[in-house]
């Protein structure tokens, strides 16, 4: 897949040709193997629930997904709050990565809940607190993802991003508040609920199992989005020696009119 | 020869919200579009939701704030829509008003026309719902929160969007959602301000007093980045 | 549908979302590799250019 | 009698970027207090975008740009309530009244609403239209509030974008009486025209524009212009 030779990390070594690196590989592969323990652990070997029964397998993936994408979003806040201080391109390029990988594990996490409520409920769709929440800041952040899509040049369009990436995060707490008074009141088997601690053994080790895999593979795909960010911002940017020189060229071109005095240059 | 500090924001917001309301009382934009849309919305509802059943009755809240939601963001479109044209953003820039005066300025502004706009609105609902108004503290409590969370982000937003070509559309689509929470707590204290709800009303004030002062403190802060760069 | 079956397209959506969008990420990767010169393909080596950004 | 030496305006190779586009590739200008500056070239040099990035409104990327004694690529904000910019928009609110416009800019940079006054009649702007909302004006009347506007904050760095365009006879008159009367009060001007024989008899000195970079600077050859007493036409002295 890549062609970067791995002897030890010499100065010499040739440009690499795309975003992986030794130490991507190294964690792409341990994802790889966690997914993989996941799926025996959090499907087959450990049992159904007392209470939930079968339900718990897709509480392991429930879980993971959430916590990814609260923690991509946090990334983004402390990138956008970041970038708003030291004005440096790296926050920015970090802060917009967290955000499309957020985005996608919040779409995932609605997923599994809809899921997880035709098991539980018959139905895809129940404005139970924690569906309702997601679905809300899912939208807050495809605004995020939905500015950052407009051309505009790196400085206003970073500008721009880490404003709604600050205003879509002080705003979760409050969403979280407003849904849980607004549906949580009457208690109903809401899928955070059922966090039991209770559950132990292999159970146990499948939930936390899958929340470190799926930070690890959450962290190989930070890495490798920022480098697409990173290369976009350079492939854009290439131009701007050769635009520079073009433009001292353009000068060059139209020295002859300006000595002219011609006044034809309206 | 200007007044620095807090002082020379207050002024600052002052002048500027002086400015809008003076643009408003001249182009009666607000009362000759905003409002009659708005009134035309609480029509809408009756024609959508058959007028004689509880239905109609029962969303009066949700309806209500619905409609103020909708006027806010046609609102905000104008007020920034008015700085985008004739380059007065460079003006703005290069005058020596202070960012998070302009801000708060628009603010101001925004809040008058939406409480305005609110009171109206609740007399049409009064009279085409035929809804009886009571708790008229809480009610009160509610709405003046919520215009406050209301017109701080749509400011913020505003503010970030007045560069943007598309931003008629694009505005909608960043404010509304997060808008929402004020929506579930002004419609909820609403009603348990109108005895429709056995819950505790001001709870939700509470939660739209923080959304309120959240957004202002935010809004005053991005401001001048904004107002720089956006 | 039954309850496995729910759980099933749970599992085996969530691996296949992450894994498309893997490998979006990893093809977007390539395809910008090449239209950039080599030397500023990497964070590390290019801390200059965001030095250069570090103004107001 | 000038607190400082250091040029009003300084600049050396100054890159500065509309999105991705290098409008300004490298721009080396001195301008001394008590200039006046004319700015020549052909459409799409760099003229605005050299005046927008004096007036600190778009950002220097590289080189060196010093105004009014602030670092723009610093911080390009301090130096904004000095500069009084003139661009090819007018700045103003079409459904406010003309008095109402001035008013607002005025008290918006710290002078009073008197200074705003004073600068609508400075620029022959009728009293009867004080009160009518600017979007009844002509494009000539409009640019006179826009001038007055900017008279009325006494900036000490003028940079006008073409402020004869769209004015008549009368009207040029007044922006170079305005010219001459803002440098002999020790303010300086940059001024981008293309109503050359007009400009050429208030500048002081001609500098030619192309291609995002300073072609030709007159200060550093011979040029017809008519001797100015206050200046010498010699290579940059620094002597004053």
């Amino acid at each position: 897949m890549t062609t970067t030779t791995t002897q030890a990390a010499s100065d010499r070594r040739v440009a690499p040709t795309s975003t992986s690196s030794t130490a991507t590989r190294v964690l792409g592969i341990s994802s790889l193997v966690g997914l993989a323990l996941l799926v025996i652990f959090g499907v087959f070997v450990s049992p159904p629930d007392a209470e939930l029964g079968q339900t718990i397998r897709i509480l392991y993936m429930h879980v993971p997904t959430v916590s990814v994408a609260y923690l991509a979003f946090l990334i983004t806040a402390v990138g956008s709050a970041m970038y708003l201080w030291k004005r440096t391109e790296f926050w920015d390029l970090l802060a917009a990565s967290a955000a499309e990988i957020g985005v996608v594990f919040f779409g995932l996490t609605i997923l599994n809940g809809m899921l997880w409520g035709k098991i539980t409920w018959g139905v895809f769709w129940r404005w139970e607190p924690r569906l309702t929440t997601t679905a809300v800041l899912l939208l807050t952040y495809l605004g995020y993802l939905a500015v950052r899509a407009i051309p505009a040049d790196p400085r206003t369009r970073a500008t721009r991003s880490a404003a709604i990436g600050l205003l879509a995060v002080v705003n979760i707490p409050i969403v979280h508040k407003a849904v849980d008074w607004w549906r949580g009141l009457h208690q109903e088997r809401t899928i955070f609920g059922t966090t039991k601690p209770e559950i132990q053994g292999t159970q146990a080790f499948a939930a936390y199992l899958g929340l470190a895999v799926f930070l690890l593979l959450f962290a190989w795909l930070l890495i490798h989005r920022f480098r697409v960010a990173f290369l976009a911002e350079r492939a854009a940017e290439s131009g701007l020696g050769a635009a520079i020189a073009e433009r001292r060229q353009e000068a060059s071109e139209s020295s002859a009119t300006a000595v002219s005095h011609s006044e034809g240059d309206r | 020869m200007r007044t620095e500090g807090v002082r020379g924001v207050v002024a600052d917001a002052a002048l500027v919200a002086g400015k809008d309301l003076r643009l408003e009382r001249r182009s009666k934009v607000g009362l000759s579009q905003v409002l009659p849309f708005a009134l035309l919305v609480i029509l809408l509802f009756a024609f959508a939701l058959d007028p004689d059943r509880r239905v109609l009755g029962a969303a009066t809240p949700g309806l209500y704030w619905m409609v103020v939601l909708f006027s806010a963001v046609l609102a905000v479109q104008r007020s920034f829509g008015v700085e985008g044209e004739d380059d007065v953003l460079d003006a703005l820039r290069l005058s020596g008003l202070s960012a998070p005066g302009i801000f708060l300025g628009k603010v101001a502004a925004l809040m008058v026309q939406l409480l305005a706009l609110e009171f109206v609105l609740a007399i049409a609902v009064a009279v085409f719902y035929g809804t009886e108004i009571s708790g008229i503290l809480l009610l009160a409590g509610v709405t003046t929160t919520a215009t406050v969370g209301i017109a701080a982000a749509g400011g913020t937003y505003g503010g970030l969007v007045a560069r943007i070509r598309g931003r008629d559309t694009l505005l909608p689509l960043l404010l509304l959602p997060l808008l929402a929470p004020v929506l579930i707590s002004a419609t909820r204290g609403t009603e348990v301000a109108l005895g429709r709800d056995a819950g505790p009303g001001w709870p939700w004030v509470g939660l739209l007093g923080i959304f309120g002062a959240v957004y202002l403190t935010l809004g005053a802060l991005l401001f001048r980045p904004l107002l720089e760069d956006a | 549908m039954s309850t496995t079956g729910y759980i099933v397209v749970a599992w085996v959506g969530t691996f296949l979302a992450v894994g498309v969008y893997a490998l979006w990420v990893l093809q977007r990767g390539r395809a910008l590799s090449k239209q950039v010169a080599p030397e500023q393909r990497r964070w590390m080596k290019s801390t200059d250019t965001n030095a250069k950004d570090a103004s107001q | 009698m000038r607190p400082t030496l250091e040029p009003v305006i300084h600049l050396r190779s100054a890159v500065a970027l509309i999105g991705r586009f290098p409008a300004l590739a490298g721009v080396d200008l001195d301008v001394e207090s008590g200039e006046v500056v004319l700015l020549r070239g052909p459409n799409g040099a760099g003229k605005t975008t050299l005046l927008r990035a004096c007036a600190g409104l778009v950002p220097v990327v590289s080189g060196v740009a010093r105004v009014l004694g602030s670092d723009l690529v610093a911080d390009r904000s301090a130096v904004r309530r000095r500069v009084g910019l003139l661009g090819h928009a007018t700045h103003l609110y079409d459904d406010l009244s003309v008095s109402e416009n001035v008013d607002f800019w005025s008290r918006a940079s710290g002078a009073t609403s008197a200074d705003g006054r004073a600068a609508l009649d400075r620029l022959g702007v009728a009293s009867r239209l004080h009160e009518l909302p600017v979007r009844s004006l002509s494009a000539g009347q409009r640019r006179r509030v826009s001038l007055a506007s900017v008279l009325a904050r006494r900036p000490e760095l003028w940079l006008l974008d073409e402020p004869h365009a769209g004015l008549d006879a009368a009207g040029r008159d007044v922006v170079d009486g305005l010219m001459a009367e803002a440098a002999s009060v020790g303010a300086t001007v940059l001024f981008a025209s293309h109503e050359l024989e007009r400009a050429e008899s208030v500048a002081h000195r001609t500098v030619v524009v192309a291609g995002g970079v300073i072609q030709v600077d007159d200060s550093a050859l011979e040029h017809g212009i008519p001797e100015n007493p206050s200046r010498s036409d010699t290579e940059v002295s620094d002597e004053d």
